[in-house]
C-alpha cells in the first residue's frame, strides 16, 4: 500500500518544509518525465490520486473555476473542508463538481431537528448553515451555567459549563430547554445533549467526541453523503455543581461575538441568528430575563478584540464567539482571561485553541481540525482508495494547520503528499498553484 | 542731458479708446497676499512698451495678472475695451494676446513643431502658413524642426517660446524677459527679432532687466516699484533721467 | 557580436552597474535551471542540488499561459493608471478601485438585461445570483452591452469624483493628490461593499474551450481579453501619438502652467484623460472578470500593487511598456513557483517591483513618455 | 460656520499639551456619556472599557504618527511600509522574548526579558529600515512609497511563511510561527503586575465603582502607551527643532542643494528613517503584541493608510499635530462608529438582507428598512467615512486641523537682537 | 556630432590656446580633461583650466557649452565622465557636494533653488557648516543642548545681517516660496556665502537681478574677495566680466577655447566669432 513515487520526499515534507522543494526532488527519479513532452499523460503517474483543498468560498470560486476551466474533463478526487461548505459554490463556479467531496463537522446532536425547524421558523434561511447548531448548542450550555451558577461571574460560570453539559443528571435536548432551563436554575445536575453534539467538554474545554458529515455538492447545495463518528475515547469529566442556581428575578447575559462583516460576513450572519436563537426560545419560557448584545468582528482579529471588550465591559460574564480561529485566539489572550469571562466558539477549529492557556476559560462546540485531518485522511484512503495526495491551501491559520495535520494523518496511514501548494486570498488566477499541486 | 522722468502720479492718462491694453488701478496678487496696488498701464496699438524695477516689485505679477494666472482684487483690464479680468487664460488668448513666461516656456518632450503646433490648438487646424512664418522669422528652428525642444539651447528655446506665441498672429505680446541668461550675440539677436515684431505691427508689453538696451529701443517705458507705478515716459526720457539712473538703472 | 564582445560587454556591466550584472546573474542562473528542469536532470556540486529537478514542457506551457493572461490583464488595467499618472501627475491609489467599479457597472448591466426575460427578482439579477452565470458564447450581445456600460460607468464615476475631489484641488501637488487618491479608493471600495456585499460570486463562464496541444487549453474569453487588449493598447498609443489631443495631454504632462498660457483649455484635457483613463479602467475590470469568471469588492484593490508594478516596471506614461510591465509581472508571479515554495510567490513579484525601481528608475522601457 | 472657526480659533490659542489633553479629556467624557446611555446596569465598567480601549488606540496611533512625521512630515520620505515595520519589531520582540520551552503546539523561541526583546524589536527595526533606507533613499517620493509598500508585503508574507514557521539554526529552535503566529510574554502583564502590585488602593476603589481590574489595567496599559508617546514628542519635538530638524526639513525642500551646503543628507535621512522604523517597531509589538500575541494577518498594509490617515488629519510635519490627528482618528473614526453601530437602537425589523430590498422599501415611502440596513452595516461605511474625510482635510486643511502653523527648526529665539543699520556693517 | 567633435580637436586647446593658467602655480582649484556626456549628448568635451586662490575669474560661452555642466561636474552634482578635479592640492573628483562644501567649495545654482516651504530665515540659518545641533544626539540630550542653544544664537545673529545685506530681511519670515525671480537669486547668494566658504563658484547669480543692486552685490564680492575668498563667475554680462574679472576663461562645446585677461579675450578672434558677436 505505502508506495510513495518519490522516496525523499516524505522525510522533506514532515519537518516543516516547503511543499515545491519536495516535490522537486520527489519527481527527479521519476524517469517518466522524458515522456512528459507528450502532453498531459506524460505526468500522470506523478499526479496525486487526491487534491486537498482548504480554503473559503471568497477564493474558492476562483479557484474552482480555475480547476474546472483548466481541467474540465480529466477530474480528479477533490476533498474539500468545512470552509467550502457552501451551497452556493456550484452556481457560481458554474459546475456541478461532482467530483468534489468535503468533510465538515456535522449537526449529529438529539437535538438537530428541533434546532432547524426552529431556526428556519425564527429566521429567514433557507437551510441551516455551517456552525449553525454549534452557535445553538454554544449559547444553549452557556445559558445553562448561568443559571446554574446564579450569578453574571465568569469564574463560576466556567466552573458549571462541565456541570451542565456532560454526563450526570437528567438528559434536556433542545427541545426541552426551558426544562433544562428551570433544573439548572433549581442548581441540579444536568446533561444537555444539543443540536450539533452531546456536547461534552474534556479537559481543555474542546468536546470530547465529534461526528463529520461527509458531503457533496448538488445543484441546489451541499447533501450529506456520510457521517462518521470520531474521538469519544478519551475521559469525561463529570463535575457536580457547587452553586445553588437562580432565583427568579435575575437577568442572565449573553454576549454574541461574530463576523457580520468582512470575509465572514456571509458565514457569520446566520451563525449570530442561531446564538441568539436560545434566547429568543427562552424568553417568556421561564422565571428569569435574558439579555444578549451581539458584536461584530468584522472578519479581522483586532476589530474583534475590540468589540469583545465593549461586550465585557458592558457586564456580559460569557460570550458565543468569535467564528475566525485568529480572532478567537486574540480574544481569550486579550480579553477573556483578564477579564475572566467565558467565551465559546461555535466555529474555531483551529487545533491551536486546545492548547491555549487559557485558565479554562475557553471552550469550544465544534471539534478541533486536528481531528477534521484524520478524518479527511481517512476518506481519501478509505472511501477514495487514495495512495497519493497533493494539498492547496489557504496560506492562513485555519488553512496551514488543517493541511498540516492532513498530510499528518496522510502520511501516518500510508499515503504519500506529493505536493503541498499555498495560496493567498483572492489572487487573479489559481492556475499555476493547481497545477503544481496536480503536478502536471 | 538731465531730463527729468514723469513721475507716476503727474501722468497723465492717455485717452483709454486708444489703448488696446489698459490697466486702470489693478490690484491683484497670490492667494491672500496683494502684491500690485493700483498700477495702472497702457500699451496703444503697435505701442512697444517696457516695463522696468526692482526685484520682487511686481513686473511679473502685472503681466501673469493680464493673462488671468493671479487672484484678481481690484480694478480692471481692458483689452480693445472688454474687461478681460474675470477670464480664463485659454479665453484670453482669444482675444489675441500672447504671453512667453519669464522661465520653463517650451515644451520640452514635444518637438519643435508640437510646440509650435500646440501654439495654434484653439484653431481648428493647424496653420501650415504661419508655421512658415515662424520658420521664416527664426530659420533655425525650421532645420530644428523634429528635435525635441529640451534638447535646444537656451537662446533657441527663447526663439521658439516666442515663436509659438506669434503662432495666433497676436494683437499684443507679452514678454516676461526674453534675453535673461541669453549669451550677448543672442541678446542682441534676440532684441532685433523683437523690434521686427513689433514692426510688423505687433504691440509689446516687455519686463526686462536688461534695462537700459530695452529702454533705448522701445516707446515708452514704466518703472514699478513695490507694487505700485512709480515712474512713465518715453524710454529715452526715462534713459536719461539721473534719479531713475541711479536708482534703478544701476548709474 | 563576438563571444569576446559579449565577455567584455559584461565585465563592463559588472564594474559599472553592479546591481544590474547581478541581476542578469542571476536571471542567466534561473534560466539555465529551467533548462535543466525541463530536461529532467539533476546537477549536483558538493553535495548539494545546484540546480535541475523537473518540469514538464506541459506544465511550463500552461503556467506561462497563465501568467501572460494575468499579466495582459494587469497591463490593461496598466494603461489607464500609466496614462494618469503621467499626464496628471500623480499616483492614483484608487485606480484600483476605479477598474472594480467598471466590473460593477458592466456585469450588473449584462446581468439584468440578459435576465430581463426571466422573471427572477431583480434584486437576485442586480447582486449576482449565483445560479444565474452568464457564457460569452450564449448571450455574446449582452456581455457586448455590458462591456459599454462598464466603460460608459465608470466614466460618469470617474467625472464625479474629479468634479468632487480632484477638481477643487487643480494645482496641489503630487503628494496631497494621491493622498486624496486614497480616500478615494476608501470611499469607492466600502460604497461597492456597502452595496453588494462582502460576497465573491460568480458571474462568467466559459463558453468555449481551445485546445493548444501540451494538455494546454485556452477559453474563448481569455481570447476576447487578449484581443481587447492588444486593440486598445495600440488604439491608445496612436490616439496619444497622433491627434490634436494627445499632443495637448503630452503638454499638460510636460508643463501645466504653460499649457495653460498657451491656451490649451486645461480643464478640459484634464477632463478627457479621466474620461479616457476611466474608460479604460472601467473595460478592464470588466474583462479581467470575464475572464477569470468571478467578481468581488476588492479585486481592484489587490491587484493595484501588481498594477504599479507593471506601470513602473514598463516606465511611467509609456503604453506599450504598460502592457509589457504587466506581462513581465504576471511571468513572475505565475513562473515563481517553479523556484519558489508557493507561500512566496507573490513576495517575488513585489521584489521584481523593488528591483526594478532600483536599477531603472525610469522603467525598463522608460525614458520616454507617452509613446 | 464663523461660530465654529471662532471656536477652532480659541483652541488653537492655548499651548499644545493643553490642546491634546484637553482633546483627549473630551474624547473619554464623550464616550462616558455614550456608556451610560446605553449600558444601564454597568456604565461603570462599561465607560472604564470603552476610555481603555480608545486610549491604547490612541497611545499606539500617536506613537505611530509621530514616528511617520518625522519620515514624512520633516524629511520627505513618503514611507507606506508602516505595516512591514511594526512587523519587524513585534516579531523581533515575540522571537527574542518567546519562552524557550513553550507549553504544547507553541513556538519557542529565546525566553529573553520583555525590555529586551522590545529594545531588539526596535533595533531590528532600524535596521531592516536602514537596509532598505540605503538603496531606496535616493528614489522620488512616490516610487519609494512603492517600494515600501511592497516591503511591507514582502515581510508580511515572509512571516506567515510555513517554512519560517519552526526554523533550526546551530541547534536552537525558534520561528515565527507561520500564519498561526507566535506568543510571547504579554506587555500588558507587565503593567497588570504594577497596577496590582502598586495600585491595590486603586483597584478597589474602582471595582466598588463597578469597574473590573482587567479594565483597571486596560486603562493603566493606555496610560502607559500615552506616557511613551510623551516621551517620544519630547525626543521628537527636540530634534525638530534644532539645527538636526531643520537639515530634514531642508532635505524634503530640496535634496540637491542641502548637499551643496556641506549636510551628508544621505547619513540623515538614514538617521531619520532609522529613528522612525525604530518607533514603528516598538509601536508594533506594544499595540498588535498588547496580549502577548501576534500574527501576520495583523500586519496588513491597511494600517499604515490609517496612520497616513491619522497623521494628515493631524497635519504632517507638526508633532503636535501628529498626536492630535492620531487621536482623531483613531477615537472618532475609527473606535466611536463601531461602538454607535452597536448601541444604536434596531428598528423593531431585522435589517434586510441587501440593498436592493432597502431601497425597494423607499419606494413606499418606509424608510426605516434602509436606515437599518445602513446601521447594520456601519462598520462597513465607517471606511466610507474615513475615505471622505481624508478627502475633505486635504482639500480644505492641507496643513492638518491646525492649520498653518509656523514652527521653525530652531530652539531659540528668531527676532534680530542687533539691529543692523542697512548693510549689517557692524564694527568688524 | 563627430563633426563637431572633429572641429573641436582641430582648435584643440593644447595647441595655440595662451597657457595663461598653467602659469598659475599654486591653482585653488585645477581642472583637467574634463567630460561630461549624457547618453549620446557630449556636454562637457575634455575642459581643462585652473583658478588662483583670491582671484575672481569669469567662466564664459555661448549657451550650451558646459559651463553649468562644468559646475555641476566639479561640485559633485554630476559625476564625470573622464577627467579629474583637484582642490586646494587634493583630488576631488566624484566626491559627494557635501565633501566639497566641507572643504570650503560652494556653489549657486543658475535657476535658484530655494527651499520654498522654509522661511527665508530658516533656508540661511540651514548653511553655517558644523554647527553643533546637527548631531541628534546633541540635539536632543539635555547636558548637551545648552551649546547647541547658544550656537544657534550666533547663527542667527549672523542669518539677519547676511539677509541685511542682501536686503531681504523684511521678508526673513516669509516663506522662501514666495519670494520673486530676482529676491530667489539674492537668497540663494546669501545662503552660499553663509557656509564661510574658500571658493564659491556663482552659476549666472546676476541674471534677473536689478542693475542697481547688482552693482552692490559686485562690490561686495570684491570686498569677499580682499578677504581671501575666490570666485569663479559664469554670467553673459560682459559688463560685469570685463571690469571685474581679472581672468577670464571662455568655453565653446564642451571645451575652453581661450581665455586670459579681458583684452587678451575680447581681442581673441574665436572668441568673437564664438561668443560675442560682431558689437562688443
Ligand atoms: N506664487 C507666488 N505666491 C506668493 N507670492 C508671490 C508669488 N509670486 C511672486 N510673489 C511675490 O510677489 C512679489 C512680486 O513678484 P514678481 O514675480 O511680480 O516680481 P518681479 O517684479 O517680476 O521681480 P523679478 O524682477 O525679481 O522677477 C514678490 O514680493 C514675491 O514675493
Ligand atoms: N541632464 C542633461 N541631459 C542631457 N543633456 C544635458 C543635460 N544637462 C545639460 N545638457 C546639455 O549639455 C549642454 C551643455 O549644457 P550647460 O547647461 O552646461 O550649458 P551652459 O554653458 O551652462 O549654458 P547656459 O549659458 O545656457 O546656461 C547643452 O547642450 C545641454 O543641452
Ligand atoms: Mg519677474
Ligand atoms: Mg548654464
Amino acid at each position: 500500500s505505502t508506495e510513495p513515487s518519490d522516496g525523499g520526499d516524505g522525510g522533506d515534507g514532515g519537518d516543516g518544509g516547503d511543499g515545491g522543494d519536495g516535490g522537486d526532488g520527489g519527481t527527479g527519479d521519476g524517469g517518466s518525465t522524458g515522456t512528459g513532452t507528450e502532453g498531459g499523460d506524460g505526468g500522470a503517474s506523478d499526479s496525486p490520486d487526491v487534491l486537498m483543498i482548504v480554503g473559503y468560498p471568497q477564493s474558492g470560486v476562483q479557484l474552482f473555476k480555475d480547476y474546472y476551466s483548466d481541467y474540465g474533463d480529466d477530474t480528479v478526487d477533490i476533498l474539500v473542508t468545512d470552509g467550502l461548505q457552501d451551497g452556493s459554490l456550484p452556481g457560481d463556479v458554474g459546475n456541478d463538481m461532482s467530483n468534489v467531496q468535503g468533510t465538515a463537522p456535522s449537526a449529529s446532536g438529539p437535538g438537530v431537528e428541533t434546532f432547524t425547524n426552529l431556526f428556519l421558523e425564527e429566521f429567514d434561511y433557507e437551510q441551516a448553515g455551517v456552525f449553525t447548531s454549534q452557535a445553538y448548542d454554544a449559547s444553549a450550555v452557556q445559558i445553562l451555567a448561568n443559571l446554574m451558577a446564579g450569578a453574571n461571574d465568569g469564574a463560576a460560570i466556567r466552573d458549571h459549563m462541565r456541570v451542565v453539559a456532560n454526563p450526570g443528571g437528567t438528559t434536556y435536548t433542545p427541545s426541552e430547554l426551558p426544562d433544562a432551563a428551570a433544573a439548572a436554575a433549581a442548581g441540579e445536575n444536568i446533561e444537555y445533549a444539543g443540536a450539533s453534539s452531546n456536547v461534552n467538554f474534556d479537559e481543555a474545554g474542546d468536546i470530547t467526541s465529534a461526528q463529520y458529515q461527509v458531503f457533496g455538492f448538488t445543484q441546489s447545495g451541499v447533501e450529506t453523503r456520510d457521517t462518521i463518528d470520531f474521538g469519544g475515547s478519551g475521559d469525561i469529566p463529570q463535575p457536580e455543581p457547587s452553586a445553588s442556581g437562580s432565583g427568579s428575578d435575575r437577568t442572565v447575559r449573553l454576549g454574541v461575538l461574530q463576523p457580520e462583516t468582512g470575509d465572514l460576513g456571509p458565514l457569520g450572519q446566520p451563525i449570530r441568528d442561531a446564538a441568539l436563537l436560545p434566547a429568543i426560545q427562552l424568553r417568556d419560557a421561564i422565571d428569569q430575563s435574558i439579555e444578549t448584545q451581539v458584536g461584530d468582528t468584522q472578519s479581522q482579529a483586532q476589530a474583534a478584540v475590540n468589540a469583545a471588550n465593549s461586550l465585557v465591559s458592558a457586564g456580559y460574564p460569557m460570550i458565543t464567539g468569535a467564528a475566525g480561529s485568529e480572532a478567537t485566539i486574540q480574544v481569550a489572550r486579550n480579553v477573556l482571561v483578564d477579564n475572566q469571562v467565558v467565551g465559546c466558539s461555535p466555529a474555531s477549529t483551529s487545533p491551536a485553541i486546545t492548547d491555549l492557556e487559557d485558565d479554562d476559560f475557553v471552550f469550544r462546540t465544534p471539534p478541533s481540525d486536528a481531528l477534521q485531518g484524520q478524518v479527511l485522511a481517512q476518506v481519501a484512503t478509505e472511501e477514495l482508495g487514495a495512495s497519493s495526495a497533493s494539498t492547496l491551501y489557504l496560506n492562513n491559520s485555519y488553512g496551514q494547520a488543517l493541511q498540516e495535520s492532513f498530510a499528518t494523518a496522510f502520511e501516518e496511514q500510508g499515503g504519500s503528499i506529493v505536493q503541498q501548494v499555498g495560496f493567498e486570498s483572492q489572487q487573479s488566477s489559481y492556475t499555476s498553484q493547481l497545477n503544481s499541486a496536480l503536478n502536471q | 542731458m538731465s531730463q527729468r522722468a514723469t513721475r507716476a502720479e503727474d501722468a497723465t492718462l492717455p485717452e483709454t479708446t486708444e489703448s488696446l491694453l489698459s490697466v486702470r488701478d489693478l490690484d491683484a496678487g497670490y492667494g491672500d497676499l496683494q502684491v500690485l496696488e493700483g498700477v495702472d498701464m497702457d500699451v496703444g496699438d503697435g505701442e512697444y512698451v517696457v516695463v522696468v524695477g526692482p526685484n520682487g516689485a511686481g513686473k511679473s505679477t502685472v503681466m501673469k495678472s493680464v493673462f488671468g494666472l493671479t487672484t484678481h482684487m481690484g480694478g480692471e483690464i481692458l483689452f480693445d475695451g472688454t474687461d478681460i479680468s474675470a477670464r480664463r487664460p485659454d479665453q484670453i488668448i482669444h482675444e489675441g494676446i500672447g504671453y512667453v513666461p519669464q522661465t520653463d516656456n517650451v515644451f520640452a518632450s514635444l518637438s519643435v513643431r508640437e510646440n509650435l503646433e500646440m501654439g495654434a490648438y484653439i484653431l481648428d487646424e493647424v496653420p501650415e502658413d504661419r508655421i512658415r512664418a515662424v520658420y521664416d522669422r527664426f530659420p533655425i528652428l525650421g532645420e530644428r524642426s523634429t528635435q525635441k525642444a529640451g534638447t535646444l539651447s537656451g537662446g533657441q528655446r527663447q526663439m521658439l517660446a516666442m515663436g509659438r506665441a506669434l503662432m495666433l498672429d497676436p494683437d499684443l505680446l507679452l514678454l516676461d524677459e526674453p534675453s535673461a541668461g541669453l549669451a550677448p550675440d543672442l541678446v542682441a539677436e534676440m532684441f532685433d527679432r523683437i523690434d521686427g515684431i513689433n514692426d510688423d505691427g505687433t504691440a509689446i508689453l516687455m519686463v526686462e532687466q536688461n534695462a537700459k538696451e530695452a529702454l533705448r529701443r522701445c516707446d515708452r517705458g514704466y518703472v514699478l516699484v513695490q507694487g505700485q507705478n512709480r515712474y512713465q515716459d518715453a524710454g529715452e526720457t526715462l534713459l536719461a533721467d539721473q534719479q531713475v539712473r541711479r536708482e534703478f538703472l544701476g548709474g | 557580436m563576438g563571444i569576446a564582445d559579449t565577455v567584455a560587454d559584461g565585465r563592463r556591466v559588472a564594474i559599472e552597474r553592479p546591481g544590474t550584472g547581478v541581476v542578469a546573474v542571476a536571471v542567466a542562473y534561473l534560466l539555465a535551471d529551467l533548462v535543466t528542469k525541463l530536461a529532467g536532470t539533476t546537477v549536483y556540486a558538493l553535495g548539494f542540488r545546484v540546480m535541475g529537478g523537473s518540469l514538464t514542457v506541459g506544465s511550463l506551457a500552461s503556467m506561462v499561459l497563465d501568467g501572460l493572461l494575468v499579466g495582459l490583464a494587469v497591463g490593461l488595467a496598466g494603461i489607464g493608471l500609466s496614462m494618469t499618472y503621467s499626464i496628471l501627475d500623480f499616483a492614483n491609489f484608487a485606480h484600483g478601485d476605479t477598474v472594480t467599479v467598471g466590473a460593477f457597472a458592466g456585469w450588473v448591466t449584462a446581468f439584468v438585461l440578459a435576465n430581463l426575460a426571466t422573471s427572477a427578482p431583480i434584486a437576485d439579477l442586480f447582486l449576482f445570483d449565483g445560479g444565474r452565470q452568464l457564457s460569452t458564447a450564449s448571450t455574446y450581445a449582452f456581455v457586448l452591452l455590458g462591456l459599454i456600460a462598464a466603460a460608459v460607468g465608470t466614466v460618469g464615476v470617474v467625472l464625479l469624483v474629479d468634479r468632487l475631489v480632484y477638481r477643487p484641488m487643480r494645482g496641489a501637488d503630487n503628494i496631497s493628490l494621491l493622498i486624496a487618491s486614497i480616500g478615494v479608493a476608501l470611499a469607492l471600495r466600502y460604497l461597492i461593499a456597502f452595496v453588494f456585499s462582502t460576497q465573491t460570486s460568480g458571474v462568467a463562464t466559459v463558453g468555449a474551450q481551445i485546445q493548444l496541444g501540451a494538455g494546454v487549453t485556452v477559453t474563448d474569453n481569455e481570447i476576447a481579453l487578449l484581443v481587447v487588449s492588444v486593440v486598445l493598447m495600440l488604439a491608445v498609443h496612436l490616439l496619444l501619438q497622433r491627434t490634436k489631443l494627445g499632443k495637448a495631454m503630452r503638454a499638460m504632462a510636460d508643463n501645466e502652467d504653460l499649457a495653460r498660457v498657451t491656451g490649451i483649455p486645461t480643464e478640459r484635457v484634464v477632463r478627457l484623460t479621466w474620461v479616457l483613463g476611466g474608460a479604460l479602467a472601467g473595460v478592464s475590470g470588466y474583462l479581467l472578470v470575464l475572464e477569470r469568471g468571478t467578481i468581488a469588492f476588492n479585486f481592484g484593490w489587490i491587484l493595484l500593487l501588481l498594477i504599479f508594478a507593471a506601470v513602473i516596471v514598463g516606465g511611467i506614461g509609456s503604453i506599450y511598456g504598460a502592457m509589457a510591465g504587466g506581462v513581465l509581472i504576471g511571468l513572475v508571479d505565475s513562473l515563481a513557483l517553479i523556484w519558489l515554495p508557493s507561500g512566496l510567490t507573490r513576495a517575488a513579484a513585489f521584489a521584481v517591483l523593488i528591483v526594478v525601481l532600483l536599477l531603472r528608475p525610469s522603467g525598463i522601457f522608460g525614458g520616454v513618455s507617452t509613446a | 460656520m464663523s461660530a465654529v472657526e471662532d471656536v477652532r480659533e480659541r483652541l488653537l490659542a492655548l499651548p499644545d499639551a493643553a490642546l491634546v489633553a484637553l482633546f483627549v479629556l473630551v474624547i473619554w467624557l464623550a464616550l462616558s456619556i455614550l456608556a451610560f446611555s446605553v449600558g444601564a446596569a454597568q456604565s461603570a465598567n462599561l465607560a472604564a472599557g470603552f476610555v481603555g480601549s480608545v486610549t491604547v488606540l490612541i497611545g499606539a496611533y500617536a506613537l505611530l504618527t509621530l514616528a511617520l512625521n518625522l519620515q514624512w512630515g520633516y524629511t520627505g520620505l513618503f514611507n507606506i511600509g508602516v505595516a512591514g515595520f511594526m512587523a519587524v519589531g513585534a516579531y523581533t520582540t515575540a522571537i527574542l522574548t518567546a519562552p524557550a520551552n513553550p507549553g504544547a503546539g507553541g513556538v519557542p523561541g529565546f525566553g529573553l526579558p520583555l525590555w529586551f526583546g522590545l529594545l531588539g524589536g526596535m533595533a531590528m527595526a532600524a535596521l531592516v529600515g536602514a537596509l532598505a533606507a540605503l538603496p531606496a533613499l535616493r528614489l522620488r517620493a512616490d516610487y519609494l512609497a512603492i517600494v515600501t509598500v511592497a516591503l511591507s508585503e514582502i515581510i508580511r508574507l515572509f512571516v506567515n511563511w510555513q517554512g519560517v514557521s519552526e526554523v533550526q539554526v546551530l541547534g536552537k529552535t525558534f520561528g515565527t510561527g507561520g500564519a498561526t503566529g507566535i506568543s510571547f510574554p504579554a506587555p500588558d502583564d507587565v503593567v497588570a503586575d504594577v497596577v496590582n502590585g502598586l495600585g491595590g488602593p486603586l483597584v478597589a476603589i474602582a471595582e466598588s465603582l463597578g469597574v473590573s481590574g482587567p479594565n483597571v489595567v486596560n486603562i493603566a496599559y493606555g496610560l502607559a502607551l500615552l506616557a511613551l508617546v510623551v516621551g517620544a514628542y519630547w525626543v521628537l519635538n527636540r530634534l525638530a527643532k534644532s539645527p538636526f530638524g531643520r537639515v530634514l526639513k531642508a532635505i524634503r525642500e530640496d535634496e540637491t542643494v542641502t548637499q551643496s551646503l556641506g549636510k551628508d543628507t544621505r547619513l540623515f535621512k538614514i538617521k531619520a528613517f532609522m529613528i522612525g522604523c525604530a518607533l514603528m517597531g516598538l509601536a508594533g509589538a506594544l499595540f498588535r503584541g498588547g496580549a502577548g500575541y501576534i500574527s501576520p494577518a495583523q500586519f496588513r498594509p491597511a494600517i499604515t493608510f490609517y496612520v497616513f490617515a491619522a497623521l494628515i488629519i493631524g497635519g504632517s510635519g507638526s508633532n503636535t499635530g501628529s498626536v492630535l490627528g492620531a487621536a482623531t482618528f483613531s477615537a472618532l473614526l475609527f473606535y466611536l462608529p463601531a461602538r454607535l453601530g452597536e448601541y444604536f437602537p434596531t428598528f423593531g425589523t431585522n435589517a434586510p438582507g441587501n440593498v436592493v430590498e432597502a431601497v425597494a422599501a423607499l419606494g413606499s415611502l418606509d424608510p426605516t428598512p434602509l436606515l437599518a440596513y445602513t446601521i447594520s452595516n456601519v462598520s462597513t461605511l465607517r471606511f466610507v467615512l474615513i475615505g471622505v474625510v481624508l478627502v475633505y482635510i486635504i482639500q480644505n486643511y492641507p496643513q492638518g486641523i491646525l492649520g498653518n502653523r509656523s514652527e521653525p527648526a530652531t530652539s531659540v529665539d528668531l527676532t534680530r537682537h542687533r539691529p543692523a543699520d542697512s548693510g549689517g556693517d557692524a564694527d568688524e | 556630432m563627430s563633426d563637431a567633435e572633429a572641429v573641436g580637436r582641430e582648435r584643440g586647446p593644447s595647441e595655440d590656446v595662451p597657457t595663461t593658467s598653467e602659469a598659475i602655480d599654486s591653482p585653488l582649484l585645477e581642472v583637467e580633461g574634463l567630460r561630461k556626456e549624457f547618453g549620446g549628448v557630449t556636454a562637457v568635451d575634455g575642459a581643462s583650466f585652473r583658478v588662483a586662490p583670491g582671484s575672481f575669474t569669469g567662466l564664459i560661452g555661448p549657451n550650451g557649452a558646459g559651463k553649468s555642466t562644468t559646475f555641476n561636474c566639479i561640485t559633485g552634482i554630476h559625476d564625470p565622465t573622464a577627467g579629474t578635479v583637484r582642490f586646494d592640492g587634493r583630488d576631488v573628483t566624484g566626491l559627494p557636494p557635501y565633501a566639497l562644501a566641507e572643504r570650503g567649495l560652494v556653489r549657486t545654482f543658475q535657476i535658484a533653488r530655494e527651499l520654498s516651504e522654509m522661511t527665508v530665515l530658516e533656508n540661511v540659518m540651514l548653511a553655517p557648516p558644523g554647527q553643533v545641533g546637527e548631531s541628534a544626539i546633541r540635539a536632543v540630550l539635555p547636558g548637551l543642548r545648552e551649546e547647541v542653544e547658544r550656537d544657534e544664537a550666533d547663527v542667527v545673529e549672523e542669518a539677519w545681517e547676511t539677509l541685511s545685506f542682501f536686503e531681504i530681511d523684511h521678508l526673513a519670515h516669509e516663506n522662501a516660496g514666495n519670494l520673486s525671480g530676482g529676491q530667489r537669486k539674492l537668497l540663494e547668494m546669501a545662503r552660499v556665502l553663509m557656509t564661510d566658504p574658500e571658493m564659491v563658484l556663482l552659476d549666472e547669480p546676476l541674471a534677473g537681478v536689478n542693475p542697481t543692486l547688482e552693482e552692490k552685490l559686485l562690490d561686495r564680492i570684491d570686498e569677499l574677495r580682499r578677504e581671501g575668498l575666490t570666485f569663479l563667475l559664469v554670467e553673459h554680462d560682459m559688463d560685469v566680466i570685463m571690469e571685474h574679472c581679472e581672468h577670464i576663461i571662455v568655453m565653446h562645446q564642451g571645451r575652453v577655447l581661450a581665455e586670459g585677461d579681458a583684452e587678451t579675450v575680447q581681442r581673441d578672434e574665436r572668441v568673437l566669432e564664438a561668443y560675442l558677436g560682431g558689437d562688443v
